[in-house]
Formats: structure tokens, C-alpha cells, sequence
């Protein structure tokens, strides 16, 4: 792939094929840490951290363990665990070695084991056949992408908190509603790359 | 005005153009408060039942900041109680049944010889000339006034948070600003006093003002199109910059805004003055009133004030401290209209009252009257965002979301968003099509953050 | 010390059990799994290209194996074959070419007695949706119909995608593969 | 003396005369233009898909007050703004039941579930064009060709300027660009008329009723990036058009098709949705102005002067963060 | 009785993923249809219960400090069977579901119970509780697959059911409207919960005067 297709592929996963708006993965911590400006941007910081990072141990037990011994169909299997042992280690790494991004990413790390979107990404790497470095490229971008419709959707309802929103759509009910719109706003860039 | 300001505010109605004051007759009754200023209150220096001459001391203070009460008229001091001041609080109020004799308490009133020349005065120690204006108890003649000794000497405690930014503490005073302008436009007794203005008392008042602050420039910041040749030709010899202002431009006559637009100098908010960039602010009534006490000897017992709105016969007046609103009122025509607001001040930034006899005072720039079907009421309708306010905030605020925060009961965040710099203007909801009492969500919120600071 | 000898113990335990159950599982349901892949990909391809049999071809297949992938596991061409009075006519298996953005899988079906195509139809596709993705479309599909594959097919005589020329070539190229293919074994195919 | 009839408050004691419902009623004047416009050229189909947006809008919110808490503000008419700029964004073509369904929409969706004019996120009017086009794409393409008033013709379905713009460049050439700024075309009933929303947004930024920022953002960044999208077509060259005479072409096209007018005047300044401080808004104008050339030019979608402002209408909250310095502001948190 | 209870939990006070907001990501996606709803909702069902079960009775030996891992590995595997059962029985609905039926495994509902139920009840009353609970999951995504299929489609299971000249409100069945509509059963349920928290509080009231 040449540098603009990479940017195509780039635009691609952030915007058009928002893998939250448009695939709906991750939905439960997007509703769960998105009542502040604050806690959203940290919990983005960390998902494009952790995806990135199970992108690619996971593309790599499915090449050199999964194919070469014959055993596909225990992808499932296979991911999670590996996706839960890394975040452990993550956690502990970053304790000793980076107390200071542990102690502003630290309380989403278990959030994210159970976060559709990164066994998501892990499964979409390998379905589209990436090589390694695309792998890596889309991982980042569908992260970013997360983290971004995450961090406008924060805003918007730190807005609500400010509002008379009626009882009965308080909380999860008009965030489903507001991400809807925000769906709908993002239609807008439907087109724009050809995937 | 810069263009930066041009869109900022609002444009209020012009109110009817005054001519000179009219004296008012002195009342039956004298309600004499003993604060009429920020500051400390005066203990009485009379018993009720007491026989009192004109410019009598009724009351003083041990404090500074404190301005002497001295008796209007001659007459008796019938009772001593408490009234409420603009702010709502009471404040202990001396009531004269008066004479109707004027019989000054000394011979002829006279505390210190006249000085009348203005190179005497211009070479006078500030000194001696601030003890006259202590004498005479005069304040500096707007709401919220410090007594006039107080506003002229440099501050007593230095300004630490300036300090720290690295500003000044004390910046010499360079220039002096005698403000012929108004406020709130309608209530506009310093447009009135232009009118008939005594030129001599102009022209003592100034140089001494000029003399005690140590400014070099002096600017006469005049409504547009509206000052006699005669103050031209004043100011032309004693090298007095004459700016004009747009009156109507509200709130850019309030003292910063103006320091603003007439100097380019930023008044660092919340607590800073306009002393803090070196400037000093009179409201030219103040300074005609300093001149009558240096040329007559006298202290001063009047007080020019507008009477406005809804009345008969807007007009301003010269009355005795003391004076009831109601006498004012009456005079002016009566209210016409169903019974709405009688406000002390202008119907952008004064206070209303139930009380007729609140009296005149040294801060009574004038009396608002606002008929019933005049009122505006306020809705409890959420802020549509509309972004007028934000359009409008002299100060650069954004009071949407401030009134969303206080209403939301955020106080906390509602001070972080700079609360505590809004000047009270009242633009933002003027122009709130949504009607959204802003000043009050603002007022409420400081009071609560300012509550929960003095717990910690 | 032996606490974590527990941990390790107990947990290798699930994990053996798991893998047992389910190399169980996966042992019970690889035939059902081929089949319903076949039924549901390839079948209707499979009656896309071929015509006038009396005899099922999914039933009737044949697979024979063609090599190996890279990870040295053999694979294996499954070949549909359309019989006629117990006679096998044509032939219809998926065949493989590079397009724009990755391989694409053409079921190919061929009549064995004069080598022309019985039709050509896409199973598998990664192309641009509006570009390269008409490959799909039957105008593309069937000018290739009755096309002689005594040799090699070139553009010429198929309509050419305006626009996607490097799925055209894919096809094209899935085609001519088949072509070789079918030199290859023709005899395992036929019989 | 003291009176008990005399009313006690703190200041301010003046408002202004601006309120909500005269607020309204003056965009609806602002909008007379491009109505008529509308009706000269789409006659009664145009009007009466237009009546029954406001009618079913306005029914819609009566019921909603009824069957819910929701506070009765009818008559601020915002109901009947909404679903003016509704009908006014729909082609005339369509089946009587889209401007129902539409004006429901609005209502429901766009406002009341979030309680009402204030809270919402996002243009009400916006969300319900777009669920309609996404949900009825072939009705909601369905624009006739304008006859004028009078004249005795049929109306009959036709391509909109924008539409042979993306199939053939050539186009540029065909429409007169007179025609495309009095409305002389195919469209949306209210959206062609670009010179009568120009006049009506001119009188909505002098009455000081949308802050101008965001209008002239949003021209600016439809002309800067249709010119870099003129640059970069090929298509051009091969047409003979080379030069900077043949990329202002096309910028000027931008300008007077479609939605772009009624969405820099009226619908990306809707209030609630859009930012409050000033950079903010200029941000957003330019912001809707590029998205708008992108989605047309690029994207799947004819029109992309509506998707420009959902997309913009998400970047708010984080847009009313810009603010202007406070005057007098020396050091932070000062209390 | 308890067992009964620990059953119908699942169907109004625990209903995912309304009141349990877990699980969103399969019912926003899959809900295109009755079908696919019902489908993904039973498959989730099967391994909710059965890994519930599982747990449950592995409770005593699974030392507390793997427990997580330990579930996770039940999990899969029960999902892993599902997978491989799915695309040998019902491989359609096997591709239309698509890649949400690995993420069972993610699907924080399974996890969830099993650390907030399985761990500390008996086998039966995890298995009442899984299946509960998983049925109401069930239901969830069939009665919003109903919708989004009747209004979006004009069918339900396939078959046409509004009048002949209906034309289907597609943006029901894109991802917006998958928001919008739950977003909307979501308040519904809520208004339902309120007014029976009203009624019984009127109720108490009534019976306090009285006494
Ligand atoms: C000179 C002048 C200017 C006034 N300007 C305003 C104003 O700007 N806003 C206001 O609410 N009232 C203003 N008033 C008070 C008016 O008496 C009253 O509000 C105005 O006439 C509207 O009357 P209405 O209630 O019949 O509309 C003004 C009064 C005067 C005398
Ligand atoms: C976003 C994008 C998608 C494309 N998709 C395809 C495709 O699916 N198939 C293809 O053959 N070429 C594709 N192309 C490549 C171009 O269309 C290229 O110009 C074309 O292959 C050249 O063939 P032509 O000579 O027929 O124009 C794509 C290019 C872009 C930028
Ligand atoms: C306000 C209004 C209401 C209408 N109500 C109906 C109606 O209830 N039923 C109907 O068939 N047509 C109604 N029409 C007219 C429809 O345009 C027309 O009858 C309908 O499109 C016929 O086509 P159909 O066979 O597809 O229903 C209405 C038109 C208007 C303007
Ligand atoms: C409230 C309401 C909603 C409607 N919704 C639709 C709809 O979603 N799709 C549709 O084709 N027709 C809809 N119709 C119109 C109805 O189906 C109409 O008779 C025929 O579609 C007209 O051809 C609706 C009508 C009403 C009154
Ligand atoms: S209200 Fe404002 S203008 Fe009036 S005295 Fe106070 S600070 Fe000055
Ligand atoms: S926020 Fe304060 S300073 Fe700004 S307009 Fe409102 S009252 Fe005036
Ligand atoms: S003017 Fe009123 S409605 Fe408009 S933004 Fe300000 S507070 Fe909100
Ligand atoms: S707003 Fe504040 S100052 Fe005014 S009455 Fe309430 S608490 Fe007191
Ligand atoms: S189901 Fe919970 S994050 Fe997807």
C-alpha cells in the first residue's frame, strides 16, 4: 500500500467505520465513562494504548501458534486470555516502571479486559487477512476512532448534566439516544473512503 | 471605543435630557442615615429631642473609613432607629423634624477660612485639603461610594494578590478622570449638573482633585454634543483633555469600562480599582461639590439626583440629605401609571425599595420610578444558548454557562469559570431572550462560594 | 510455594478440560461444518455455472488434494461435477486470482468436452464496493460464458471494467489459473 | 409610607425586548423570502408539503405538552419554525406522508426527549432530514424542476444541479449560474433561492439575532475548500478548464446550489445547537463550509451542507471552550 | 420458591440490557431482525446458564486469586461449542451474526453473573439464575428486533406484514436507529418503573391512613 492508501485506510477506521458508531463494538464503557471530559479522555488514552498492544500479540499467536498447529478454531479462546494476561501485565508494568500514567489510566485497565472493541479489533485483524504493519495501522486508527466519538460524546453530555432532562431519559436512556445522532452525524462521512 | 467594545453591551433608550437641577424645598422630615457610604458607621453625637443647627454634627466615627453626618437643616432630633440601606441591611437613622429657619449651627457655618483662587489651590498641601473634604463629610457621590477622603488617599493595606502577578502595589496616580457621565442613563444627575454648571466650582474642584491625587493629566469625559463652549474654553486653559462618550452605551460609563476606553488600561478585577493602573474616577457632581466646600467654607448639605421613569415631570433636583424619595417623587409630578418599583439608582444596576421615606443620601445619584405595566418579569425557561449574553458581556464572560452552573447549584465550577469577575452589569439579561434572572443566579452563587470560603 | 503450585494446578486443569471438550466438540462437528459451508457458499454457485445435469453435484463431489499452503498443511480442490446419464460433462471448482486489494475466489465451470466455460461466478471478494465489486454483477460475469479455455483468456473478449481493470485482470487471471489447473488433473476430475 | 404594593428585586429592572417568540417570529420573517421563492417556482405541491410540516409539527408538540410533563411553551412557536425549516429543506416531490412523519420526527426525536427548546444536541430539523433520507432515499430525491408561477407547466422529477455536478463535471456549464442564485432551479422548496436567503440572513445578523461568524465561516470554508477541490480534480483539465477563472467556477457553484445558503443562515446558526463564544463559532462556520465541499465532492451523499452541521453540532461542547480572554482577569481563581 | 425467584429475576428486575446496562454491543448490532435477535439472545442464554452452572459448581476449588481467568476460560469454552454448533446447524444465521458470537465471550453479562452470582450460590440457583437471565436477554433482542424489523422491514421472521403499499422506515435497521430505538424502549421501561414505584407508594400510603 502506498502512503495515500494508508491515509485512505487511516481515515477509514477513524471516521467512516467507527467501530463504535457504525460496528458497535464497545458500547458498555462508552456509556459507562462518558459523563466526563475528563475520565473520557483518560479512558481513550488507555483503549488506543491496550488495542494497539492486543492487535498485535494477538496476530501474532494466530500466525506462529493457531495456523502452524492446526487449532483456528480455539481463536476465541486463544484471544481472550491473551488479552486478559496482557492487561495484567500491563497493569503491573506500568505500576513499577510509570506510576504516573498508572495512576491516570490504572482505574480503566480492567475496564477495558471486558471491552467488546479490543477482541473486536483482534478478530477484524485477522478476518481481513492485514499484514503485520496494517494490522498495527488499523488497530491505532479503529482505536482512535473509539476515542474520539468517546471524547465528543463526553462533551455532549456534560452538557445534559446542565440541563432539565426529562426523568424517564435520564442516564443511559438519552445517552443511547444522543449516540444515535451521533451515528447519524457520522453517516455524514459515508462515502468517503471505499472499504 | 475600539472595535472590540462596539458589539459589547448594550444600547439603552436615551432618557429625557435633564436641564439644571431645580432645588427642592426642605422637607418637613429628615431621615439622616449615619453610613451613607462603604464603610463604617458613625455613632450618633445627638440625643432624640436635641436641638440641632444647620451643619451640626450628628454623627462621626473613630474609623477612617468613615464620612462625618452633619444636620441639613436646623429643627429637632425627633427619633433615633433603623432603617434599610440599598443593600436591604438596617443602619441605625437620625429624623430631624426641621424648623423650616435654616439656622446654621455655628456663625455662619464657617469651619475654615474660603479658598477660592485656583493657584492657591493648585499649590495647597493635598494634605490640608483632604482635611476639608474630611470635614465636610462628602462621599464620593455615586452607589457603593467610599467617603471622598478615603477613595483620594492611597490604600491603606497593600493589594497582595496583585503583588504576586507582579503588578505594583501602589501605582503613582497619573491621570484623573471627572466622569460627567451616567451609568444607568435615565438617572443621569452628572448630565444634569453639566447643564448649569458654576464654572468657578469646576474649576477649584478639579485643580484640587487634580492636587490631592498627584495625576498630571486630567480628562473631562463629557456626554457627546452636550458641554458648553464655556467648559470648552476652561478646559483649554488649564490643558484638560475633553473626551466625548456615547451615554447610552451601557455599562461602558461605568468607571473601569471607561478607564478602558479612555486610558487603554486593563482594571484588574475582582477587587482592583482603577487607582491600581493609576488612575482616579470622580463623578463630576464630586467635583463640583469639592469646589463649593473649598469656596464657601461650608460643609456640603445638598445633593444633586435625578428623578426618572415613570413620573409626571422628569427632572433633577437639588435637595437636602435627608431629603425622603417620596418628596422627590412628588415633586417630579407623581408616579403615573399601577404602583411597580420605586428603584434608587437606574433600572439597570439600582436597587428597589418598598419604602417611600428611604431617604436621599451622599450615594443617591437618583430615584427610578417603574410604573406596574412597565414591569418585566423574569421566566424560569432553560438558556437556549443563543449566545446574546456571550455577544454582549462587557467583561468577556461567558454567562450562559455561569447560569447554568449556579442554577445547577455548581458553585465550585461556576468560580472557575470566572464568576467572581462579572461586574453585575445586568447586559446578559437584558438580552436573555430566554429571560433567565442571570444576576441573581450570579449573586446567589458568590454569596454561597463566599459562605463556604469563610467555613473553611 | 504451594499455594501457587495450586493456582498453576487448578487452573492448567480448566484449561486441559476445556481443550479436551472442545477438540471433542470440533471432532463432532467438522462434517456437518464442511457441509454447511458448502451448502451454503458454493452450492449456489455452483448451480450458477453449471446446467443441465441430472445429478447432484454437491452430493457427486470430489476432492483430491493439490499441494500445500505455506504452513505446510495440505490443501485440498473440491471439485462439482455435472453428469449426464451417469456421464460427467463439465466440471465446476474454485479457482483464485490477485485483484485490487487481495485474492479473488471464481468458481469456474467448464465443460470437459470442448474446453469452453459454462459460466463463471465470484465467491470471494475484498474489491472496492461500486468499483471492483461489479465483478459481481452478471453483466460482468457473463460474456465469459461459452469463452474457449484451449487457452489463455485475455481481456479482449470480455467487457472490461472501466475504472477496476486490476479486478478485471483478477478474474481474468482466476480464470486462466483454472485453466491450468484443469491441464493438470483433468483425468481425477473427470472420472 | 411604606407601600405593600410596591414590588421589591435586585437589577436588573430593564430587559430587553427580545424574547423567545419574537425571536422566532423574526427568523420566520427572515425566512418570507425564500418561502416565496419557493412557491414562485414549486407552486402549490412546494406550499403544501411546507403547510403540513408546520402542521404536523405543531400537532405533534400540543400532544406532546398533553401526554407528558413536559412544560407548555407553544406559544413560543417553535414548533411551527421547526417545521417550516423542514418543509423548506424537503424536495416538493415527495409523498404527503414524509413532511408528516418528518414533523413528527423533529418534534419527538429532535426536542422533546430531551426536554424541550434548550437541551438538545444536535438540529432537530437536521436529525429528522437525515433519518428521512436515510430511511426513504428515493422519495427524498424526488425534486421537481421549477416552473414559475403561472406559467401552466407540469412539474415533473428531476436531477438537482448538484446532483449532475457529481455524475458529470460538465455541468458546470450547462446551469446558468443567474438561474442558480434566484432559485431558477431543481431543489429543495426553499434551499434555491440563495439571493432570498441571503437578504433574510442579512436582516438575522443585523437584528443581531445569529452571531455573523458563523454564516461567513461557512461561506469562507466552502469557497477555500472548493477551490482545493477544483485543484485536484483531473476531471477538469480534461475539460479544458485549467486556471484559477475555472476553480472559482466551481466555487461559485458550490455557493449557490443546494443546501449551502439555508444551512449557513439558518440552520447552522440554530441556537442551542451551535457554539456561544465567538471563535467557537467561526470554527464551526468554517467547519460546516470544508465538510459540506468534502461530503459533496468525495462522499457517498449529493448534498453534504446538512451532515456538515450534525458533524459540527458533535465538536460544540468542545468548541464553547475557546473563549475570549476576561477582562480584568490578572490571575486565575482569584476570589 | 427461591429457585423461582432467582428464575424470573431475569425477565423485569434484572432485565439486560435495560436494567442490567450490559451487553449493549450484541443488541445494538444483531437486532436487524426478530430472528437474529432471538438467535443471539438464545445462543447468549445457553452459555450464560450453562457457564453459570459450571462455575458454580467449580466454585469451591477455583482459588479466588485465578478466579477471573478461570471464568473467562469457562466461558469461552461454552462459547467456542456455541460457535462451532452454530455454523454446523444454522450457518446463516451464523454469518449474520457474524462476529458478535466470539464476543459472547466479552459480552460482559456472563462474566458479570459469574462473578456476582455463580461464585457464591449453589448449582441450581446459578443455573435458575443464569438461565433467568439470559431468557430476559433473549427477550430484550427479539421484542427489539421485532420492532426494528416490523417498522424497518415491514416484516416479521421474513413474511410481510404491514399493508401492501408500507414502504419500510430503513433507517431503523442502520446503526442509528439501532441507538434511537433502544434508547426508546429504554425510556419506556423507565416510565413503566416509575409508575409502579408511584402506585406502590400510593398503595403504602393508603394503608398507612388506614391504620
Ligand atoms: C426613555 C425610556 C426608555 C426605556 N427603555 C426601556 C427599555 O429599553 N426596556 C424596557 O424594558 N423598558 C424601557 N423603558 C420602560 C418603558 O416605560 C416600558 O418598558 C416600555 O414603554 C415598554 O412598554 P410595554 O410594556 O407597553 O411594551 C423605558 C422608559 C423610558 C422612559
Ligand atoms: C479508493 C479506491 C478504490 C479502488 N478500488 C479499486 C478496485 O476495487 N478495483 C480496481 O481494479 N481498481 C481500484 N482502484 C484503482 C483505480 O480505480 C485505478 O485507477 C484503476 O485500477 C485503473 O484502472 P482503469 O485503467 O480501468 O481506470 C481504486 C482506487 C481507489 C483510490
Ligand atoms: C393532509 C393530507 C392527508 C391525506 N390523507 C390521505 C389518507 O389518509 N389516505 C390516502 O389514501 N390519501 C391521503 N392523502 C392523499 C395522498 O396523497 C394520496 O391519497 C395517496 O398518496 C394515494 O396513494 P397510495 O395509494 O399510495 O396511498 C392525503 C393528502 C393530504 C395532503
Ligand atoms: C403517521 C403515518 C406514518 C406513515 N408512515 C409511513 C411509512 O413509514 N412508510 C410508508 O410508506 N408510508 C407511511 N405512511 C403512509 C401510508 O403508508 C400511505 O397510505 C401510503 O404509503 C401512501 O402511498 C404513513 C402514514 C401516516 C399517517
Ligand atoms: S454597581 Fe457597578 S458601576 Fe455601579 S458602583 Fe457598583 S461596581 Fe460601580
Ligand atoms: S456576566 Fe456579569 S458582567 Fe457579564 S453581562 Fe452579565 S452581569 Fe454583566
Ligand atoms: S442570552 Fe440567555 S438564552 Fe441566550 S445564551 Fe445567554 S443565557 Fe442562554
Ligand atoms: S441572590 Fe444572593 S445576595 Fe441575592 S438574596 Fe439570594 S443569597 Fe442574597
Ligand atoms: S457488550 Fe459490553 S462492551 Fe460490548
Amino acid at each position: 500500500m502506498s502512503f495515500g492508501d494508508y491515509m485512505l485506510f487511516i481515515v477509514g477506521a477513524v471516521l467512516v467505520n467507527n467501530i463504535l458508531l457504525a460496528q458497535f463494538l464497545g458500547n458498555c464503557p462508552f456509556l459507562g465513562v462518558s459523563k466526563r471530559m475528563d475520565t473520557a479522555t483518560g479512558m481513550s488514552m488507555a483503549v488506543v494504548f491496550v488495542i494497539t498492544l492486543a492487535g498485535a500479540c494477538t496476530w501474532l499467536v494466530q500466525y506462529y501458534v493457531l495456523i502452524p498447529f492446526n487449532i483456528e478454531y480455539l481463536q476465541t479462546i486463544f484471544f481472550i486470555l491473551v488479552i486478559a494476561s496482557l492487561v495484567q501485565l500491563v497493569e503491573i508494568i506500568m505500576q513499577k516502571t510509570v506510576p504516573g500514567l498508572y495512576r491516570a489510566l490504572g482505574i480503566y485497565l480492567p475496564l477495558i479486559t471486558t471491552n467488546c472493541a479490543v477482541l473486536g479489533v483482534a478478530i477484524i485483524n485477522i478476518q481481513k487477512e492485514f499484514d503485520f504493519v496494517q494490522m498495527l495501522v488499523f488497530s491505532f486508527a479503529s482505536a482512535v476512532g473509539y476515542g474520539l466519538a468517546l471524547c465528543l460524546f463526553a462533551g455532549i453530555r456534560e452538557r445534559f448534566a446542565l440541563a432539565r432532562i426529562p426523568k424517564v431519559f435520564e442516564g443511559t436512556a438519552l445517552g443511547l439516544v444522543t449516540a444515535g445522532f451521533m451515528s447519524l452525524a457520522f453517516s455524514g462521512f459515508a462515502g468517503l473512503v471505499g472499504h | 471605543m475600539s472595535i472590540a467594545t462596539w458589539f459589547k453591551g448594550v444600547r439603552l433608550p436615551r432618557g429625557t435630557a435633564f436641564g439644571p437641577p431645580t432645588p427642592l424645598p426642605p422637607p418637613e422630615r429628615l431621615y439622616l442615615p449615619l453610613r451613607q457610604h462603604r464603610g463604617s458607621v458613625c455613632q450618633a453625637k445627638v440625643e432624640p429631642g436635641q436641638q440641632v443647627g444647620m451643619g451640626q454634627l450628628l454623627g462621626s466615627s473613630e474609623e477612617f473609613d468613615s464620612a462625618v453626618v452633619l444636620s441639613p437643616v436646623s429643627g429637632t432630633v425627633e427619633a433615633i432607629r433603623d432603617f434599610a440601606d440599598p443593600a436591604g441591611q438596617p443602619v441605625p437613622t437620625i429624623v430631624i423634624l426641621n424648623d423650616g429657619q435654616d439656622i446654621w449651627a455655628t456663625p455662619e457655618g464657617e469651619v475654615r477660612p474660603p479658598l477660592s483662587d485656583p493657584d492657591e489651590v493648585a499649590k495647597a498641601r493635598p494634605t490640608r485639603l483632604l482635611r476639608r473634604i474630611r470635614e465636610a463629610g462628602l462621599v464620593r457621590a455615586a452607589s457603593h461610594g467610599l467617603p471622598l477622603h478615603v477613595d483620594l488617599s492611597p490604600p491603606m493595606a497593600p493589594r497582595s494578590y496583585l503583588f504576586m502577578t507582579g503588578i505594583p502595589v501602589v501605582r503613582p496616580t497619573d491621570t484623573l478622570v471627572i466622569r460627567a457621565l451616567d451609568h444607568d442613563p435615565p438617572v443621569c444627575p452628572n448630565q444634569a449638573a453639566l447643564a448649569g454648571l458654576n464654572l468657578t466650582e469646576l474649576d477649584l474642584g478639579v485643580t484640587a482633585l487634580k492636587r490631592i491625587s498627584g495625576a498630571e493629566k486630567v480628562i473631562l469625559a463629557v456626554p457627546s454634543g452636550q458641554v458648553a463652549n464655556e467648559v470648552m474654553a476652561l478646559a483649554r486653559l488649564r490643558e484638560w483633555e475633553v473626551s466625548s462618550q456615547s451615554t447610552t452605551h451601557f455599562p461602558y460609563c461605568t468607571d473601569n469600562l471607561l478607564v478602558m476606553s479612555l486610558t487603554g488600561r486593563e482594571v484588574p478585577t475582582p477587587y482592583g480599582e482603577p487607582r491600581d493602573v493609576g488612575v482616579v474616577v470622580e463623578p463630576l457632581v464630586t467635583a463640583l461639590e469639592v469646589g463649593r466646600v473649598l469656596i464657601s467654607a461650608k460643609p456640603n448639605l445638598e445633593r444633586v439626583f435625578a428623578v426618572a421613569g415613570d413620573v409626571a415631570k422628569p427632572q433633577a433636583y437639588l435637595a437636602r440629605l435627608g431629603t425622603p424619595i417620596a418628596e422627590a417623587i412628588k415633586a417630579a409630578g407623581g408616579a403615573v401609571g399601577g404602583s411597580g418599583k420605586i428603584i434608587v439608582g437606574g433600572p439597570m444596576m439600582g436597587f428597589a425599595h418598598f419604602d417611600t421615606l428611604t431617604p436621599i443620601t451622599k450615594e443617591t445619584e437618583g430615584v427610578f420610578v417603574q410604573a406596574a405595566e412597565h414591569l418585566r418579569r423574569y421566566d424560569d425557561h432553560p438558556c437556549i444558548h443563543c449566545g446574546r449574553c456571550v455577544a454582549s458581556c462587557p467583561v468577556n464572560l461567558v454567562p450562559s454557562e455561569l447560569s447554568k452552573l449556579c442554577e445547577f447549584q455548581r458553585f465550585e465550577d461556576a468560580a472557575e469559570a470566572d464568576l467572581f469577575h462579572c461586574i453585575e452589569c445586568g447586559v446578559c439579561a437584558y438580552v436573555c431572550p430566554a429571560r433567565r434572572p442571570m444576576v441573581h443566579y450570579f449573586r446567589h452563587g458568590k454569596s454561597e462560594v463566599l459562605a463556604r470560603r469563610m467555613e473553611e | 510455594m504451594k499455594e501457587i503450585a495450586k493456582l498453576v494446578v487448578v487452573l492448567a486443569l480448566i484449561c486441559g478440560i476445556s481443550g479436551f471438550v472442545l477438540a471433542y466438540v470440533k471432532d463432532l462437528t467438522a462434517g456437518p461444518i464442511e457441509y454447511a459451508k458448502i451448502k451454503n457458499v458454493k452450492e449456489p454457485a455452483v448451480h450458477s455455472v453449471l446446467s443441465g445435469y441430472d445429478n447432484d453435484p454437491i452430493k457427486d463431489r470430489v476432492s483430491f488434494p493439490v499441494g500445500n499452503d505455506k504452513y505446510g498443511r495440505p490443501v485440498s480442490l473440491v471439485v462439482f461435477p455435472a453428469k449426464k446419464d451417469g456421464k460427467t460433462y463439465a466440471v465446476a471448482f474454485e479457482a483464485s486470482g490477485v485483484g485490487y486489494k487481495g485474492p479473488i475466489g471464481v468458481m469456474v465451470g467448464v465443460d470437459v468436452n470442448d474446453n469452453k466455460l459454462t459460466g463463471i461466478s465470484v465467491v470471494s471478494h475484498s474489491e472496492t464496493p461500486g468499483l471492483g465489486a461489479r465483478i459481481l454483477e452478471s453483466g460482468f460475469t457473463e460474456p465469459f460464458r461459452g469463452q474457449d479455455l484451449s487457452k489463455d483468456l485475455t481481456k479482449d473478449n470480455i467487457q472490461a471494467l472501466s475504472g477496476a481493470t486490476l479486478s478485471t485482470n483478477g478474474v481474468v487471471a482466476a480464470v486462466n489459473a483454472a485453466r491450468e489447473t484443469l491441464a493438470k488433473y483433468r483425468d481425477k476430475m473427470v472420472n | 409610607m411604606s407601600s405593600p404594593l410596591l414590588t421589591v428585586s435586585t437589577s436588573p429592572h430593564w430587559l430587553g425586548r427580545t424574547t423567545i417568540r419574537s425571536m422566532h417570529l423574526e427568523f420566520m420573517l427572515a425566512l418570507a423570502p425564500a418561502l416565496i421563492t419557493g412557491f414562485y417556482y414549486f407552486g402549490f405541491p412546494g406550499l403544501s408539503v411546507v403547510l403540513l410540516t408546520v402542521a404536523s409539527a405543531l400537532v405533534t408538540e400540543i400532544i406532546a405538552v398533553r401526554v407528558t410533563s413536559l412544560p407548555n411553551r407553544i406559544h413560543d412557536l417553535h414548533a411551527v419554525l421547526l417545521g417550516l425549516l423542514l418543509g423548506l429543506i424537503l424536495p416538493a416531490g415527495v409523498p404527503w406522508w414524509i413532511p408528516v412523519v418528518g414533523g413528527a420526527l423533529t418534534i419527538i426525536l429532535g426536542k422533546m426527549v430531551f426536554g424541550g427548546l434548550g437541551n438538545y444536541p444536535m438540529n432537530p430539523v437536521l436529525v429528522a432530514w437525515v433519518a428521512l433520507s436515510l430511511s426513504w432515499p428515493e422519495h427524498m430525491n424526488a425534486y421537481f424542476a421549477p416552473v414559475a408561477l403561472g406559467s401552466g407547466g407540469d412539474f415533473a422529477v428531476t436531477e438537482t444541479p448538484l446532483m449532475a455536478l457529481k455524475n458529470d463535471i460538465g455541468s458546470l456549464e450547462i446551469f446558468e449560474l443567474w438561474d442558480l442564485w434566484v432559485g431558477n432551479a431543481p431543489g429543495a422548496i426553499g434551499a434555491t433561492g440563495s439571493l432570498a436567503l441571503i437578504a433574510g440572513g442579512l436582516y438575522l445578523i443585523i437584528r443581531r439575532l445569529i452571531p455573523w461568524q458563523i454564516p461567513v465561516g461557512a461561506l469562507l470554508g466552502c469557497v477555500l475548500m472548493s477551490l482545493v477541490a477544483a485543484y485536484t480534480d483531473s476531471r477538469l483539465l480534461e475539460m479544458g478548464m485549467e486556471g484559477l477563472a475555472a476553480n472559482l467556477k466551481v466555487a461559485w457553484f458550490h455557493l449557490a446550489t443546494g443546501g449551502l445558503m439555508i444551512t449557513a443562515f439558518f440552520l447552522a446558526p440554530e441556537p442551542v445547537s451551535s457554539p456561544v463564544t465567538p471563535w467557537g463559532a467561526l470554527i464551526f462556520g468554517l467547519g460546516v463550509g470544508v465538510m459540506t465541499v468534502i461530503v459533496r465532492t468525495w462522499g457517498a451523499w449529493v448534498d453534504g451542507a446538512f451532515y456538515a452541521v450534525l458533524l459540527l453540532n458533535t465538536l460544540t461542547p468542545i468548541l464553547d471552550r475557546i473563549r475570549p480572554k476576561v477582562l480584568g482577569k490578572v490571575i486565575s481563581g482569584a476570589v | 420458591m427461591s429457585l423461582m425467584k432467582e428464575f424470573t429475576k431475569g425477565f423485569w428486575e434484572l432485565l439486560p440490557p435495560f436494567r442490567l446496562v450490559l451487553g449493549l454491543c450484541p443488541t445494538l448490532a444483531v437486532t436487524t431482525s426478530a430472528e437474529n435477535g432471538l438467535g443471539m439472545g438464545l445462543a447468549t442464554a445457553f452459555v450464560l446458564a450453562c457457564s453459570n452452572m459450571l462455575i458454580s459448581a467449580l466454585r469451591k476449588i477455583i482459588p479466588s486469586k485465578v478466579r477471573i481467568a478461570a471464568f473467562i476460560v469457562v466461558v469461552a469454552t461454552f462459547v467456542v461449542v456455541v460457535e462451532l454448533t452454530m455454523q454446523a446447524y444454522f450457518y446463516a444465521l451464523y454469518v449474520k451474526l457474524g462476529i458478535f458470537i466470539p464476543l459472547i465471550v466479552v459480552n460482559c453479562i456472563p462474566l458479570g453473573r459469574a462473578e456476582a452470582f455463580a461464585s457464591s450460590n449453589g448449582v441450581l440457583a446459578s443455573g435458575a439464575d443464569g438461565l433467568g437471565i439470559g431468557l430476559g436477554f433473549a427477550i430484550s433482542l427479539f421484542a427489539l428486533g421485532t420492532i426494528r424489523e416490523i417498522f424497518g422491514a415491514g416484516a416479521f421472521f421474513g413474511a410481510h406484514v404491514m399493508w401492501s403499499s408500507y414502504e419500510p422506515m430503513g433507517f431503523l435497521l442502520k446503526a442509528p436507529g439501532a441507538f434511537v430505538c433502544l434508547g426508546l424502549m429504554l425510556a419506556a421501561i423507565n416510565t413503566i418503573s416509575a409508575r409502579q414505584a408511584k402506585r406502590k407508594l400510593e398503595a403504602a400510603r393508603l394503608a398507612a391512613a388506614q391504620a
